[in-house]
């Protein structure tokens, strides 16, 4: 017994001291990130440090966006190995500046679980972008690509809102947003993201916020660039600025009241805009049926 | 690793310790034979030198009451001489350390350091002297593994001057004061003689036995630069340096 | 058995002792009270527009832990002089109500009243943090490092470039690591060792540590908030009162902790202005 | 209760030879003597420390002969440097929270009277108990050493706040080898005081001898119960938290140091860390901590005073409950530590509400010591007099606590003098003030006689008055703004101060000076005091039922049994106004008035 103990004692002794001195001859020395894995740069290394704490719960180690919560969150996590992203200045297909990535980052997506992360420092968001596009080989081969031109932004008029509804019409917006914005339209229930992945249209009489952030630009951007890896496709094309800003306008109408839309909601009442009708031929939408204005919601 | 290092820089030490020794006894006669002069100038327009707000600490702020302190990165005479500029014999000397008796010393006046560059002989005594009456923390960053170890000391206003001295060569190494941000300089630390420009850009390597040798002029931002220069009994070798501002 | 407090010249000796103890103990009750009601020393005139309330608690949780101090330290003197000298033939007697009454004692009067005391302070408390900065304060970012701080405002372009720290060189003053020759954000970006600030107009504060954590606090400002390497910080206040004001550190941050301090200028409008111009000029 | 005075043998011989006896000794008494020692050294080097930094505190650039010797790198010429000054802060601080308040009321006097207390022969796990002290003691030295290794102490207070204790010499001197030294330190201190404590919890559970159900247990008994099963939760959050702390130090981890760090203009080699993280971790430890020092003092107050009073307390369940709401509430209220640390404001208020409800059993402990006092017959001598101090110290102290329970007041107080003063009159002294309590109190049956009334009276009165001349100004200074861990006051609004740190610090190095007293009596005492005889005070509680000295087995081979509460008092009995707890004299018992 006493054998034993003496044993057990001295051995606890000798450890102590040993760890003590052990550490006591690096302390301070050797203070720093254990050495980069791979061809990581610096910034890379510190994104890797930042990705582990605070992403890889829902974005996974890997970056596939099968995190150990990704089960649990609609809409699903972004997969980085595809670097494939919603928000962009830069046009569809092309990948985004880092700056768009830093401002998402920042920014967070509202309706959905990706938080706002401002309270991280930029420095530390360019650190994280920097790691994100570790994960896959488009950023080694490709340019981001050149971001978009938004014009300044026009005074809204009555004229604008009508026209901004012609193009809504035109450009089918209402087959997957509905009529009236509800995120009814005939196709609304088929739609998948590109992982094949239900995903609704956007339903602007929920909120006056949108995923790539809130401003006139901001849905601009949308138009313009599309949000790569959903449904929402790139209008770049089919719709010149000028209509694009008249889109922006009539759409700030259908959105519940609040400080952004004030004007937009004034000149609809006056109007007394009706929703379209897709039937109708292009030039009278205005004898359509009564029901449900946009404002009664 | 680290450890390696610290070996290798002991070791050094060991060697330039003994040779020196041995130099010091065949010094004695070379001493004096021969120098070195020339000027160091700066072609273009040099940067437009940020003046410091020393408003933190008000003893600072009083000892440049009137004329703020500048920046010293970059500083040119008015006939385009350059300051603050190391020249040292890079190659072909032979000796050990030489004038190792006369200490140089590096004060904190005005919460600046003067001078701004010291140029040091490998174990020369350097005196650190703090002239202010505020408390300085004189802190060298030499780089891990150059064989010269870093420390932070503070000096109260009136406290003793300390002498320090070190162990290997290495151009040059950043001394700071972490209490005054602003407080920036450098240590030169060459082996064998060496001298610093003057605000005109002129400077003096003495103690240098006859040869022809390699010299290393060091500029804190504009970097290096090396010239070839020989030196007879009593007729001293020149060599002239120019920097081109950046 | 041996009886240790039988002899009475011990038992006289230990009454005065005892009556003597209880003196001072009342003496240094009322003698700790006197700076505090005469305001030998306090805290600096408020120059903020969420001070008063802070003062207001202050003073009134000054009230009610002087009172508690008092009458505790009093009543226990008072029964150490009585109880003291009670001969060994003297009946025990219990506190009237026993524990029964004290416990209620402390659970109502002290207990809720302290409660309450909190509860009204939490107003206090929301007031400089719950509520968010007004849509047009102005604001300035706080960078405190090893050991000063310094002040970052965003320039006619009202935006701050970003901070690069492997760019930071306190040698050549480049306190942000900023890129001005990359940067157009950050060319305009104005960089000062004191925080100018016009009188009356809310200042929101973003708090950024380079180095270690660092803390803001001003007195007069009735604000204290810890630098948090990692986390920026924001916060928000009105100085009301021009004039220079010391910015110290409490948050111990290493050896030159004591001298880490800078100066808060609140100045009126058009004076803000022509400094802001002198310290632009001066990037 | 299962019957142990059937199988009254004692699990070991008496150990002959000196080692045995004195050095490696399994005996609990010797153990807890051992404890007492070590806080004594601690206690003393602690009090220098303070001595030196009071003296640089009142006079900023003198120089203090005799200095230089002591560090030449330090003070140079005998004037002190910011960060020598910093280092024995941090000293100072670590020394006196872990090596005095935690081992001396709780480890010395529970190791030693704890097992007669509960009519035991000893410890359950005397190899545990030795071990813990001597891996306290091998903590001890570690943290002690790392005044001569690399370039002195740590800097970073006795809270090691990261990441200025995590990113290793960069950050200034005593950030490499010496904060190494100190996390290390601190884990191997907390490997003892976990063994300690398990084997506190098994004595009171397990060891109680025949008739002694917990509710007869003695309030100091409960104390060191309650402690141990703070000590062993909060002691075990600290000891990884070192670790890690070790790790971010030599493996390059980064569990405390946030990304994107400058020192020096060095880019740290960090990232991920979060600087918090260390705050949450330390403070979960910090705060029951300050019930780890002064419960045990709670304990030994109402012990002294009760014999002293000649009367129980009011109520003794309120008191046993009311302390175990205090280590309860203590884990619920850490972040009041952290108000402005940048943590989210919302918990801060969170944290406030348990803090204030503190003040409940606080207030409830205090009126029933003050409530019991009334219509008893109060003894007035030096073990009396230190406790009834300490209760006017705890009041003190207690009420400075309504201001920094406050998030809103916080903004004001936080890190200012206004808190030293807090916790040194309400932690420190208090738990201090207790110590010497019990020191006066149970000297006679340590030693077998009496210390010398005199002069425990005379250190006394200097105890108590410089006590309160040292601590109450800080209070003042704090509410003026004036900052702590600063080494010298450059501030203009701080000049006007500086008259008031020169008063306490004449205070302290007066009040300091009084301990020798103290020191002075124990040694005598110890050879030349009067002999003692076994119940001195008329006490009733078992250790006054042996002989003084108390035999190797304390009760000479045959477990007591009890009878009775605690605390017999004012009855009429065969042997006065008092029955001890083993007699079996029936009587009116003194019930509990709750």
């Amino acid at each position: 017994m006493r054998i034993a103990h003496n044993a057990i004692f001295l051995c606890g002794m000798v450890l102590s001291l040993g760890m003590t001195m052990a550490t006591a001859q690096n302390a301070g020395t050797s203070s720093g990130y254990p050495t980069p894995k791979g061809d990581f740069t610096p910034a890379e290394q510190r994104g890797h440090g930042l990705y582990l704490r605070y992403c890889f719960e829902c974005h996974g180690v890997a970056g596939d966006g099968e995190g150990d919560t990704a089960p649990f969150i609609d809409p699903k996590p972004r997969n980085f190995t595809l670097a494939v992203f919603k928000c962009r200045s830069t046009p569809t297909g092309t990948l985004p500046l880092d700056k768009d990535l830093e401002d998402t980052i920042e920014r967070g997506i509202v309706h959905s679980n990706m938080p706002s992360w401002r309270p991280l420092r930029q420095e530390d968001r360019a650190d994280l972008v920097a790691y994100i596009k570790t994960f896959s080989a488009r950023w080694k081969t490709e340019k981001p690509g050149e971001p978009i031109k938004i014009p300044a932004e026009p005074a809204v008029t009555a004229d604008r809102i009508k026209d901004g509804q012609a193009v809504f019409k035109r450009v089918e917006c209402w087959k997957c947003h509905g009529v009236e914005g509800r995120a009814n339209g005939p196709s609304a229930d088929t739609l998948t993201d590109d992982q094949g992945r239900p995903i609704k249209p956007f339903n602007f009489h929920d909120s006056d916020r949108f995923k790539c952030g809130s401003t006139d630009q901001d849905m601009y951007r949308d138009f313009m660039t599309g949000l790569d890896g959903t449904p929402m496709p790139s209008f770049a094309d089919n719709i010149k600025p000028d209509e694009a800003w008249d889109l922006v306008f009539y759409l700030r109408t259908l959105q519940p009241p609040a400080s952004v839309n004030k004007k937009e909601k004034e000149i609809a009442k006056q109007l007394g805009l009706k929703p379209i009708n897709p039937n109708a031929p292009a030039q009278s939408d205005s004898n359509q049926q009564q029901n449900n204005q946009p404002q009664s919601k | 690793m680290k450890t390696r290092y610290k070996l290798a820089g002991m070791l050094t030490a060991l060697l330039l310790v003994v040779v020196g020794i041995f130099s010091l006894s065949s010094n004695v006669s070379a001493a004096g034979e021969g120098k070195i002069t020339g000027t160091v100038k700066l072609t273009g327009t040099p940067p437009h030198a940020k003046t410091i707000d020393m408003s933190k600490d008000p003893v600072c702020q009083k000892a440049h009451a009137g004329d703020p302190a500048k920046v010293e990165t970059v500083v040119a005479g008015a006939d385009g001489g350059l300051a603050n500029v190391v020249v040292y014999i890079s190659e072909g000397y032979s000796g050990g350390a030489t004038a190792a008796t006369n200490p140089v010393s590096i004060d904190q006046k005005g919460c600046m350091y003067q001078p701004h560059v010291v140029a040091v002989d490998v174990n020369q005594p350097m005196k650190v002297v703090n002239s202010d009456q505020t408390t300085h923390n004189i802190h060298p960053l030499p780089a891990p593994g150059a064989g010269n170890t870093g420390w932070n000391k503070s000096q109260p206003p009136g406290s003793a001057p300390f002498d320090v001295t070190w162990k290997a060569e290495e151009i040059a190494i950043p001394v700071k004061c972490n209490i005054h941000p602003w407080m920036h300089g450098y240590i030169a630390v060459v082996k064998g003689p060496y001298g610093t420009s003057d605000d005109k850009g002129s400077y003096t390597i003495d103690n240098v036995p006859p040869g022809s040798y390699t010299l290393t002029a060091w500029q804190e931002d504009l970097g290096k630069q090396t010239a070839k220069v020989t030196v007879a009994a009593g007729k001293p070798g020149t060599a002239d340096f120019t920097f081109k501002a950046k | 058995m041996r009886r240790a407090f039988a002899a009475t010249s011990h038992f006289k000796g230990q009454i005065i002792m005892a009556k003597i103890f209880a003196v001072t103990i009342i003496l240094i009750a009322i003698g700790s009270a006197i700076p505090i009601l005469r305001h030998t020393w306090v805290a600096p005139p408020d120059i903020s527009t969420h001070g008063a309330q802070i003062d207001e608690q202050m003073s009134e949780t000054m009230a009610e832990a002087g009172i508690s101090f008092l009458a505790a330290q009093i009543i226990l003197a008072l029964f150490i002089w009585r109880y003291s000298s009670r001969r060994k033939d003297e009946k025990i007697r219990t506190f009237p109500g026993g524990a029964t009454g004290l416990v209620a004692a402390a659970v109502i009067l002290v207990g809720l009243e302290v409660m309450a005391l909190g509860a009204f302070g939490v107003k206090a408390w929301a007031k400089v943090y719950f509520t968010p900065p007004g849509p047009n304060a102005m604001p300035v970012q706080a960078q405190a490092g090893q050991f000063a701080f310094y002040f970052r405002y965003p320039g006619p372009d009202g935006k701050f470039g970003p901070i690069h720290p492997d760019k930071i060189d306190e040698g050549t003053q480049n306190f942000y690591g900023l890129d001005t020759s990359n940067d157009p954000d950050a060319k305009d970006d104005v960089v000062t060792a004191e925080l100018g600030v016009p009188v009356n107009r809310e200042i929101h504060l973003l708090m950024h540590s380079k180095d270690l954590g660092h803390s803001f606090y001003v007195r007069e400002l009735r604000v204290q908030q810890d630098f948090v390497p990692g986390l920026d910080v924001s916060l928000h206040f009105t100085a009301t009162k021009t004039g220079k004001y010391e910015i110290v550190c409490t948050q111990l941050c290493g050896l030159g902790h004591y001298n880490m301090k800078a100066y808060l200028d609140v100045m009126s409008q058009e004076d803000f202005d022509k400094w802001m111009k002198e310290q632009a000029a001066n990037q | 209760m299962h019957d142990m005075s059937a199988q009254a043998v004692h699990h070991h011989a008496p150990p002959t030879g000196f080692i045995r006896k004195y050095v490696f000794s399994l005996d609990h008494k010797v153990i807890g003597k051992q404890y007492y020692g070590l806080a004594l050294l601690a206690v003393f080097i602690g009090m220098v420390l303070s001595w030196l930094m009071r003296i640089h505190l009142g006079w900023t650039n003198a120089a203090i002969p005799g200095l230089q010797w002591l560090s030449s790198s330090g003070a140079p010429g005998g004037v002190m440097t910011p960060e020598y000054y910093l280092e024995l802060m941090t000293m100072h601080g670590t020394l006196m929270v872990f090596f005095v308040l935690t081992t001396a009321p709780f480890a010395a006097f529970g190791n030693y009277f704890l097992p007669i207390q509960v009519g035991a022969e000893d410890m359950p796990f005397p190899h545990f108990n030795m071990m813990s002290f001597w891996v306290t003691f091998v903590a001890f030295c570690v943290t002690v050493s790392s005044f001569f290794v690399g370039d002195g102490p740590p800097l970073a207070g006795w809270t090691s706040y990261a990441p200025l204790s995590a990113v290793g010499a960069v950050a200034g001197p005593g950030q490499g080898t010496g904060q190494v030294l100190w996390a290390a330190g601190i884990a191997i201190f907390c490997v003892g005081q976990l063994l300690g404590s398990l084997n506190f919890i098994s004595t009171t559970l397990d060891m109680r001898c025949k008739g002694m159900s917990l509710w007869r247990l003695p309030l100091t008994a409960w104390a060191w119960f309650i402690t141990s099963l703070m000590g062993l939760t909060a002691f075990a959050v600290l000891m990884p938290a070192c670790i890690l702390l070790i790790l971010d130090h030599v493996a390059g981890t980064s569990f405390f140091v946030a990304s994107n760090l400058v020192i020096n203009d060095q880019l740290q080699p960090h990232s991920g860390g979060s600087t918090l993280l260390w705050q949450h971790l330390f403070w979960f430890f910090g705060h029951p901590e300050v019930y780890i020092a002064i419960v045990p003092g709670m304990g030994v107050v109402s012990h002294v005073l009760i014999s002293a009073m000649r009367r129980p307390m009011l109520s003794h369940r309120v008191l046993i409950y009311s302390m175990l709401a205090l280590a309860f509430l203590s884990y619920m209220v850490y972040g009041h530590h952290m108000f402005v640390s940048g943590m989210n404001p919302i918990s801060s208020v969170a944290f406030s509400f348990p803090t204030l409800a503190i003040t409940i059993p606080s207030t409830i402990i205090v009126l029933i010591w003050i409530g019991s006092l009334y219509g008893s017959r109060l003894r007035i001598n030096s073990a009396s007099l230190f406790a009834l101090g300490f209760v006017s110290m705890f009041v003190s102290g207690g009420v400075s606590g309504f201001f920094l329970a406050q998030p809103s007041l916080d903004i004001m107080l936080h890190a200012t003098y206004f808190v030293v003063g807090h916790f040194h009159l309400v932690m420190a002294v208090a738990a201090i003030f207790g110590i010497f309590a019990g020191t006066y109190y149970w000297f006679p049956k340590v030693t077998g006689r009496m210390m010398n009334e005199t002069l425990g009276k005379v250190h006394f009165w200097f105890s108590f008055v410089g006590a309160y001349c040292i601590f109450m100004p800080f209070h003042y200074l704090g509410m003026a703004g004036n900052v702590r861990r600063y080494s010298a006051f450059v501030d203009d609004f701080m000049q006007p101060l500086i008259p008031v740190h020169k008063f306490i610090t004449i205070a302290a190095l007066v009040t300091g000076a009084a301990q020798f007293i103290f020191l002075y009596n124990l040694i005598y005492s110890r050879f030349k005091g009067a002999p003692a005889p076994q119940n001195p005070w008329e006490a009733t509680s078992l250790e006054w039922t042996i002989p003084s000295p108390p035999p190797f087995d304390n009760f000479g081979g045959k477990l007591p049994v009890v009878y009775h509460d605690p605390y017999q008092y004012g009855v009429e009995s065969s042997t006065g106004d008092y029955v001890m707890q083993d007699s079996p004299e029936k009587i009116q018992s003194v019930r509990d008035e709750a």
